[in-house]
C-alpha cells in the first residue's frame, strides 16, 4: 500500500527509465537529448515530490500564510538551480549537435562512431552510457 | 535487448527502494521533520525579509548554491560560444533566411502588440520575486522567450540589430558579477561572504536593505540570463554561410 | 512621423502597460504604482525601440473606447461560430465541403488588417490561412460561411474609423 | 464547489489525452502541433481550475506565462514549420 | 449559492465546447479543417471556463488576471490558429475537398 | 579567528569571477587575455600556500556562506585532504595556463581564444569549489561547471574528432550527473538534509538502509563516470587524446582526479562507512573494477601507437591505483591514494605537455615518430622520461612513494590479490614507458624527421614541463614533508 | 479525489514521454517533448511548487523547445533509418 501511496515516485522512476532507455537504446543523437531532457525532468520530479506534504501549501507566506502547513521549499530551490543546470547542457549539446552535423551529415550515432579514426574499441563504442 | 534487460533491472531496484522510502506527503517523514524546513518555513521571512520561501532560500540562505547556477548559465554560453562562434561584430550581416519567405503580417503585428506586455511580465516577475512566484532567471527565461519570438519573426538581421551585441556582450555576465559583489559587500560589513544581513553599519535599515539587495541580485540574474539566453540563440541560429552587408 | 507622435504614442503605451501592471501587481500600494509606473515607463521606451516601425502607430483612444462595444460583438460572433462548428462535428455525416477562397479587403495598415483576420479566425468555419497586402486566402468549412465577411468587415472599420473608398 | 471543479479538471485532463492521439498520429507536424496547442490550452485551464481548488491566486502568475509561452512556441515552431526545404512527411 | 451555480454553469459550457473541440480534432480530415474546432472551440471554452471562475471568485484582484488571461487567450489562440494554417499552406499541404477526394487547395 | 578562514571561498570565487570579467578585457587588449588569465590562479595558489598549516589535523576549517549555520547555509569545508588536492589543482592549472598561451593560439584562433580563457578559468574555479565544498547540493552545482567547461574545452579546436569525442563525453557525462542528482535525491529523502557533517550523524540512525545504498551505488556510478572507472571509462580515451595539450593535461591530471575524490568524501565523510555490511560489498565491487582497470589501462596503452591515446589509456589504469587505495580502507591505503592523486597529477600533466610540445614543434603525434626525438628536442625528453620513470613508479620520484603507500595499505588491508595486481600494473606501466624512453634515446630517427632546423620548444613551453618533472622528483624525495600529516587525516577520517 | 487528478496527470506525463521517444520525426517529438514541459508545469503546481512551475513553462516549454527546434532545423529532421 505504501508502494502505490508513493505514486509519485514511482512515476518519476518510470520516466527515469523511460529516459535512460532513450539515451542508451535510441540511436538519433538529438532523441538521445530529449531522453536526456526527460531524464532530468523525472528527477526534478522525485524531488519535488519528495517535499510535498499531505493538504500543503505553497511556501508563500503572503496573508499569514500558516507555516506549518507549507511544503518543504528546500528542494524547489535546488530544483530550480536543476533546471538551469539541464537548459546550459542541453544547449551546449545542441551546439555540438549542429557542429557534428555539419561535418558529419548525419545525426546517428553507429554512423557517426563507425570510422573510428583515433583507434579505440570498435565494440564498446555505440554509445553506451552505463 | 541486454540494455533493456539492464534498465529494466534498474527500473525493479529502483521500485524496491521507492517501495521502501518513507511515505509521501507524511509530515514525520525525514524531509518535512528535520529543523532544517522549520527554520526555514518559520523565520524564513524575518530572516531573509522574504514572503516566498523560496526565493528566500535562493538567494539568502543557499545563495552560494545560486552564484554557482549562474555561473553554470554562464559557463554554457562561453561553451556554446566556443563551439559555435558569435555572430560577428561590428559589421551587420544578412542572415540567410533558408525559406526566404517573409513572416506572416498578422503574427508579425501580434508579437509587436504582445511583446511589451511579455517585457513587462517578466519584469513584474523579476521585481516582485521575493513576494510572489518567480525571481531572476524566471524573468530572464520570459524575456529570452518574447526574443526568441521576436527573432523568429522578424529574422536574425533585424533582431541583431535591435539587441546588438555591444549591449548585450556587457550585460552576460551581470548575474555573476551582482552576486560577487553583494557577496564582497557583505563581507565588508563585518559579516562572511554572501550576508545579506550586517548589523554594524546597518542597524534599522538592515530590512529595507536586504530587499534592496535580493532585489538587485535578482535583476543581475535576470539580466544575465536573459542575455545569455538572446546570445545562445543568436549563436545557433546563425548560419554558416553569413553574408557579409557592407554598411 | 514627428517626435510630437512618437511621444504620444510611447505615452498611451506607458498608460496601458501601467493598467497592465496594476493587475498584476493587484494592490495599489504607492510603492508598487511608483515602480510600476517607472518599469511601465522603461518598458514603453525600451519596445518601441525594439520595435520600432513594427509598433503600429493606429491605436488611438478612440479606438481604446471602442474596443469594449467591438469585443462583445465579437464574442457574440464566437459564440454563434461555436453553435456553429458543434454542430457540423456533431453532425454523424460531418457536412463540411471546405476550401480556400481569396478575399480582398478594403482595410489600410497591418492593425486593422490583423484584427480583421483574427475575427475571422473566430467566426464561423472560417480560418485565415494567408495575407498578403489586401488579399487574404480564407479557409471556409462550408461554402456558406463567407456570406459573414462583409459585416464583419465593416465592423471592423467601424472600430479604426476607416471609412471605404472607390 | 472544490469537487465538481475537480471534476472538471479531470474532464479536461481527460479531453487532453484524447487530444494527444492527434499529436501522435499526425499526420503532419502541422497536426501535431495543433494538437500539442490544444493540450496546451487545456492544460492551461486546468491551471487555472486547479488554482481555484487549491485556493492560491499567484498561480494565475503562472497562468499568465502558460499563455504567453503558448503563444511563443506554437508562433516559433509554425514559423520554422513554413520554412521550404522540409521533407515531406 | 447563486454565483456557484452561474460559475458551474460556465463551466459546463466551457468544458462541453472542449469536448466538441476535441472531437473535431480527431475527425476532421486534414490540418485546415481541424483549425476549425481548434481554434474557435478552444477560445470559447477557455474563455467560459475563465469566465466561470471570475464568476466564481467574485470581485478580487485575480477578476483582473483572469481578464488579462482571457485577452491573451482571445488574441493568441486566433494568431496561433493562424500560424498553423500558414505554415501548412506554405508546407504544400494539400486542401481536402468533398467532391473529387484530394486537390489542389491553393485555388490557383 | 584570523582573516585566513575567508581564504577557501576566495579561492574559488575570484578565478570564477575573473572568468566573467575575461571577455571585457579580450575585447580590449587580447593580447593580456593570457597573462591576466593567470592572475586570479596566482591569487588562489597563494591563498592555499597560506593556508598551510592553518588546518587542524583532526576536523577541518569550516566556512559557513552567508553566515548561516551549518544545515541551514551552505558550508565550505577544507579539510587537510582537501585542502592538499587543492593546493595541486592551484599548481597544475597554473602550470597548464602558462603553457597553453603559445600552444593554443596555434589551434583555435580569434574570438575563441578568449573563451578559451574563460572556460579554463571556470574549470579551475569550479574543481577547487567541488573539493572545497560541504554540501552535497553544492557538490552537484560544480560538478556541472565542471562538466560543461570541460564538454567545450574538449570541442574548442572545432575539428571533427574533437566534437565527436565532445559529443561522446557529454553523453556520458550528462546521465551520470542527473545520477548524481537522484542519488542526492534519495539520501535527502532518507535524512533531510544536505550537509555533510550533518548526513554522517543522521545516516548513523537512518532508518532507510536500502534507499541510503541505492544511493551509494549511484553515486559511485556518477562519480565514476566522471572519474572513468573501468567500465564507464569510454570517453575518456577519446576525450583526452584530442583535447589540445593542456586541456588533456587538466582533464587527466585533475578532473578524474577530483571526482575520485568525490568518491573518497562521499565514502569517508557522508556514509563514513561501516554502517552496514552493503557499503562495504559495495566497495568491494568497486575494488574489483579498479583492479580490472588497472590491468586493462596498462594493455590496452601498451598497444596503442598514438602517444596521446597511450597516456590516456594509462590514466585509466591509474584511476585502477587510486581507487585501490581507497577500497583498501586502511590508512596508509588512502594515504596512497592521495599521494598518487599528486603523483599522477604531476605525472600525466607533464606527458601531456610533453606530448603538446611534440605536436607544437613537429606535429607527431604517433609514438614511432618520437625515434630519435633525443637529438632535437633533449628537454623535452628528459622531462618526459623523468615523468615516466614516476609513472613507472622507480624509486626516488613520487610516483614510488605513492604504489609504496597502496601495496602498503593493501597488505595491511588483507588483499594479497591487489597487491600483485598493482604490481603487474606497474610492470605493464614499464613495458609502455619504457618503449618510449628506448624510442626517444636509444633508436635513430627516420630519414628526415628530426631535420630542420633544430630546436626544442620555447622556454615558457619547457618551464611548466620541467616543473611538473621535477616535481614528482621533489616530492618522491621530500615525501616525509607530506606523509605524516596525510596518513594523520586519515587515521582521523578512518 | 486529487489523487484521481494527480494520477492523470502522471497518465499524461508518462504518455507523452512515451510518444516523443517513440516518435520517428524528430519535430513531431520535440512537440511533443514542449507538451510534456507543459504538464510537467501543472504536475508542479499540483505539488505545490509556484516557482517550478513558472520556470518549467518559461524554460522546458520555451526556451528548451526553441533551442532543440533550432537544432532540428539546422540538421535534419527524421531518423536515419535502419541499415
Amino acid at each position: 500500500m505504501r508502494l502505490f501511496h508513493n505514486y509519485h515516485y514511482i512515476a518519476s522512476m518510470l520516466l527515469f527509465c523511460i529516459g535512460l532507455y532513450t539515451v542508451i537504446v535510441r540511436r538519433n543523437i538529438i532523441k538521445k537529448l530529449i531522453g536526456l531532457n526527460i531524464m532530468e525532468t523525472s528527477v526534478f520530479l522525485f524531488l519535488i515530490s519528495l517535499g510535498y506534504l499531505d493538504g500543503g501549501i505553497a511556501p508563500i507566506g503572503i496573508g499569514g500564510a500558516d507555516p506549518s502547513r507549507m511544503v518543504n521549499p528546500l528542494p524547489q530551490a535546488l530544483i530550480l538551480t536543476g533546471i538551469v543546470v539541464a537548459v546550459s547542457v542541453t544547449a551546449l549539446a545542441l551546439a555540438l549537435v549542429i557542429l557534428l552535423y555539419r561535418q558529419y551529415g548525419t545525426l546517428d550515432v553507429d554512423r557517426l562512431f563507425r570510422d573510428e579514426e583515433t583507434g579505440g574499441e570498435e565494440g564498446e563504442e555505440k554509445g553506451e552510457t552505463a | 535487448m541486454i540494455s533493456l534487460v539492464f534498465i529494466a533491472a534498474l527500473f525493479a531496484l529502483l521500485l524496491y527502494v521507492v517501495a521502501n522510502m518513507p511515505p509521501m506527503g507524511d509530515p514525520d517523514n525525514p524531509t518535512n521533520s528535520s529543523e532544517v524546513i522549520e527554520r526555514y518555513l518559520e523565520k524564513g521571512g524575518e530572516e531573509t525579509h522574504a514572503d516566498n520561501v523560496v526565493t528566500g532560500i535562493i538567494i539568502n540562505y543557499r545563495g552560494y548554491d545560486t552564484m554557482g547556477e549562474v555561473t553554470v548559465i554562464f559557463c554554457a554560453l562561453a561553451a556554446v560560444l566556443a563551439v559555435l562562434g558569435r555572430e560577428r561584430r561590428g559589421r551587420i550581416y544578412a542572415y540567410v533566411d533558408r525559406s526566404r519567405v517573409p513572416s506572416s503580417v498578422i503574427v508579425r503585428t501580434m508579437v509587436a502588440l504582445l511583446v511589451p506586455f511579455i517585457i513587462l511580465f517578466s519584469v513584474y516577475t523579476i521585481l516582485h520575486g521575493e513576494i510572489s512566484p518567480g525571481g531572476g532567471f524566471q524573468g530572464g527565461a520570459i524575456v529570452g522567450g518574447s526574443m526568441i519570438v521576436f527573432t523568429t519573426i522578424f529574422g536574425l538581421l533585424e533582431s541583431s540589430q535591435r539587441i546588438p551585441q555591444r549591449l548585450r556582450f556587457p550585460l552576460e555576465g551581470s548575474a555573476v558579477i551582482t552576486f560577487f559583489a553583494v557577496g564582497a559587500l557583505g563581507l565588508a560589513g563585518g559579516g562572511n561572504f554572501l550576508t545579506f544581513a550586517w548589523p554594524e553599519i546597518a542597524g534599522n535599515l538592515q530590512p529595507s536593505l536586504v530587499v534592496w539587495l535580493t532585489v538587485l541580485v535578482e535583476t543581475g540574474i535576470g539580466l544575465g540570463g536573459a542575455m545569455v539566453l538572446i546570445s545562445i540563440l543568436f549563436s545557433m541560429i546563425r548560419e554558416e554561410e553569413e553574408i557579409a552587408v557592407v554598411p | 512621423m514627428g517626435g510630437g507622435y512618437a511621444f504620444s504614442r510611447r505615452l498611451l503605451l506607458c498608460i496601458i502597460l501601467f493598467a497592465f501592471w496594476i493587475a498584476l501587481t493587484a494592490t495599489l500600494a504607492l510603492y508598487d504604482l511608483v515602480l510600476g509606473a517607472v518599469c511601465s515607463a522603461f518598458v514603453a521606451v525600451l519596445t518601441v525601440a525594439l520595435l520600432g516601425r513594427a509598433l503600429d502607430p493606429r491605436i488611438t483612444p478612440m479606438v481604446l473606447l471602442r474596443l469594449p462595444w467591438f469585443l462583445l460583438r465579437l464574442i457574440w460572433e464566437i459564440i454563434k461560430a461555436n453553435y456553429d462548428v458543434a454542430k457540423i462535428i456533431l453532425h454523424p455525416r460531418l457536412p463540411i465541403d471546405p476550401e480556400i477562397v481569396e478575399y480582398r479587403t478594403y482595410l489600410p495598415g497591418d492593425l486593422p488588417r490583423t484584427v480583421f483576420s483574427d475575427s475571422i479566425t473566430l467566426t464561423p468555419g472560417t480560418v485565415t490561412v494567408e495575407l498578403e497586402e489586401d488579399l487574404l486566402k480564407i479557409h471556409c468549412l462550408c461554402p456558406y460561411h463567407q456570406e459573414g465577411l462583409a459585416g464583419l468587415e465593416r465592423m471592423v472599420a467601424w472600430l479604426f474609423g476607416v471609412k471605404r473608398h472607390g | 464547489m472544490d469537487d465538481f471543479l475537480t471534476v472538471i479538471a479531470l474532464i479536461i485532463s481527460l479531453n487532453a489525452v484524447v487530444c494527444l492521439y492527434r499529436a501522435a498520429i499526425g499526420p503532419t507536424a502541422q497536426d501535431r502541433l495543433l494538437g500539442v496547442n490544444i493540450v496546451g490550452t487545456k492544460t492551461l485551464v486546468v491551471v487555472i481550475l486547479v488554482t481555484f481548488i487549491q485556493a492560491e491566486g499567484f498561480f494565475l502568475d503562472v497562468a499568465i506565462v502558460y499563455t504567453l509561452l503558448l503563444f511563443v512556441v506554437t508562433v516559433a515552431l509554425s514559423r520554422y514549420l513554413e520554412a521550404e526545404g522540409w521533407e515531406e512527411m | 449559492m447563486v454565483q456557484d451555480i452561474v460559475a458551474g454553469a460556465f463551466c459546463c459550457v466551457g468544458t462541453f465546447f472542449f469536448l466538441v473541440g476535441t472531437t473535431g480534432l480527431i475527425r476532421m480530415p486534414d490540418v485546415f479543417s481541424r483549425l476549425h474546432p481548434s481554434t474557435k472551440c478552444d477560445t470559447l471554452g477557455a474563455c467560459s471556463l475563465i469566465v466561470g471562475m471570475a464568476v466564481y471568485s467574485g470581485w478580487s484582484w485575480e477578476l483582473l488576471k483572469l481578464i488579462i488571461i482571457a485577452c491573451f487567450v482571445l488574441l493568441s489562440s486566433a494568431t496561433c490558429g493562424h500560424a498553423i494554417g500558414r505554415s501548412a499552406l506554405r508546407g504544400d499541404i494539400k486542401c481536402w475537398r468533398r467532391k473529387n477526394g484530394v486537390e489542389d487547395g491553393h485555388g490557383t | 579567528m584570523g582573516a585566513y578562514r575567508h581564504f577557501p571561498v576566495f579561492m574559488v570565487t575570484v578565478p570564477l569571477v575573473c572568468a566573467v570579467l575575461l571577455p571585457f578585457l579580450g575585447y580590449l587588449r587580447q593580447k593580456w587575455v593570457p597573462w591576466a588569465a593567470m592572475l586570479p590562479l596566482a591569487f588562489s595558489s597563494v591563498l592555499g600556500l597560506l593556508l598551510i598549516g592553518k588546518i587542524p589535523a583532526e576536523g577541518y576549517l569550516g566556512y559557513e556562506l552567508g553566515g548561516w549555520p551549518p544545515p541551514w547555509g551552505i558550508e565550505l569545508r577544507v579539510d587537510r585532504v582537501g585542502h592538499f588536492l587543492m593546493l595541486i589543482v592551484c599548481g597544475i592549472t597554473l602550470l597548464a595556463l602558462a603553457f597553453s598561451r603559445r600552444y593554443i593560439s596555434r589551434e583555435v584562433s580569434g574570438g575563441r581564444l578568449t573563451a578559451y580563457y574563460v572556460l579554463f578559468l571556470l574549470m579551475s574555479g569550479a574543481m577547487l569549489g567541488f573539493v572545497a565544498t560541504g554540501d552535497v547540493f553544492n557538490l552537484f552545482v560544480f560538478m556541472e561547471i565542471l562538466a560543461l567547461s570541460s564538454y567545450a574545452l574538449v570541442a574548442i579546436t572545432g575539428n571533427r574528432n574533437a566534437v565527436r569525442a565532445a559529443f561522446k563525453y557529454v553523453l556520458m557525462g550528462a546521465p551520470s550527473s542527473i545520477m548524481v542528482l537522484l542519488a542526492i535525491g534519495f539520501i535527502y529523502s532518507a535524512t533531510g538534509t544536505l550537509n555533510m557533517a550533518d548526513l554522517t550523524l543522521r545516516i548513523a540512525d537512518s532508518r532507510y538502509s536500502e534507499v541510503l545504498i541505492v544511493a551509494y551505488i549511484l553515486f559511485v556510478i556518477g562519480f565514476g563516470v566522471k572519474a572513468a572507472l573501468f567500465p564507464l571509462h569510454m570517453w575518456l580515451p577519446d576525450a583526452h587524446s584530442i583535447a589540445p595539450s593542456p586541456i588533456s593535461a587538466l582533464l587527466s591530471g585533475l578532473l578524474v582526479e577530483v571526482s575520485t575524490f568525490a568518491i573518497f568524501r562521499i565514502t569517508f565523510s557522508v556514509f563514513s562507512m561501516g554502517s552496514s555490511g552493503l557499503f562495504a560489498s559495495t566497495l568491494d565491487a568497486v575494488g574489483i573494477f579498479a583492479a580490472a582497470a588497472v590491468l586493462y589501462g596498462g594493455i590496452m596503452a601498451i598497444l596503442q601507437k598514438d602517444l596521446k591515446m597511450m597516456i590516456a589509456y594509462s590514466t585509466v589504469s591509474h584511476i585502477g591505483y587510486i581507487f585501490l587505495g581507497i577500497t583498501a580502507m586502511t590508512a596508509e591505503g588512502l594515504t596512497g591514494a592521495m599521494y598518487h592523486m599528486l603523483d599522477h597529477g604531476l605525472a600525466k600533466a607533464c606527458l601531456f605537455l610533453c606530448a603538446g610540445n611534440f605536436i607544437f614543434v613537429k606535429g607527431y603525434r604517433r609514438i614511432e615518430d618520437l625515434k630519435g626525438a633525443w637529438r632535437q628536442m633533449p628537454w623535452t625528453c628528459f622531462a618526459f622520461a623523468l615523468a615516466s620513470i614516476s609513472v613507472v613508479a622507480i624509486p626516488p620520484t613520487a610516483g614510488f612513494i605513492s604504489k609504496w603507500y597502496l601495496i602498503l595499505g593493501n597488505i595491511k588491508g588483507g588483499n594479497y590479490a591487489y597487491v600483485v595486481v598493482l604490481l603487474v600494473g606497474a610492470i605493464l606501466a614499464a613495458v609502455y614507458c619504457f618503449r618510449i624512453i628506448y624510442y626517444m634515446f636509444f633508436q635513430p630517427g627516420k630519414e628526415g624527421a628530426w631535420e630542420g632546423e633544430s630546436r626544442d620548444a620555447a622556454p615558457s613551453m619547457l618551464a611548466p614541463v620541467w616543473v611538473l618533472s621535477l616535481g614528482t622528483l621533489f616530492f618522491g624525495i621530500l615525501s616525509y614533508l607530506l606523509i605524516p600529516s596525510l596518513l594523520d587525516a586519515m587515521n582521523f577520517l578512518l | 479525489m486529487g489523487t484521481a487528478l494527480n494520477l492523470t496527470f502522471i497518465v499524461l506525463l508518462v504518455v507523452t514521454a512515451l510518444l516523443a521517444v517513440l516518435a520517428r520525426d524528430l519535430l513531431a517529438a520535440v512537440i511533443i517533448f514542449s507538451a510534456y514541459s507543459l504538464i510537467m508545469a501543472l504536475m508542479w503546481q499540483r505539488l505545490q511548487a509556484p516557482d517550478l512551475a513558472l520556470t518549467e513553462a518559461a524554460v522546458g516549454a520555451g526556451v528548451t523547445t526553441v533551442l532543440f527546434v533550432v537544432a532540428i532545423f539546422k540538421t535534419r529532421r527524421r531518423e536515419e533509418e535502419e541499415e
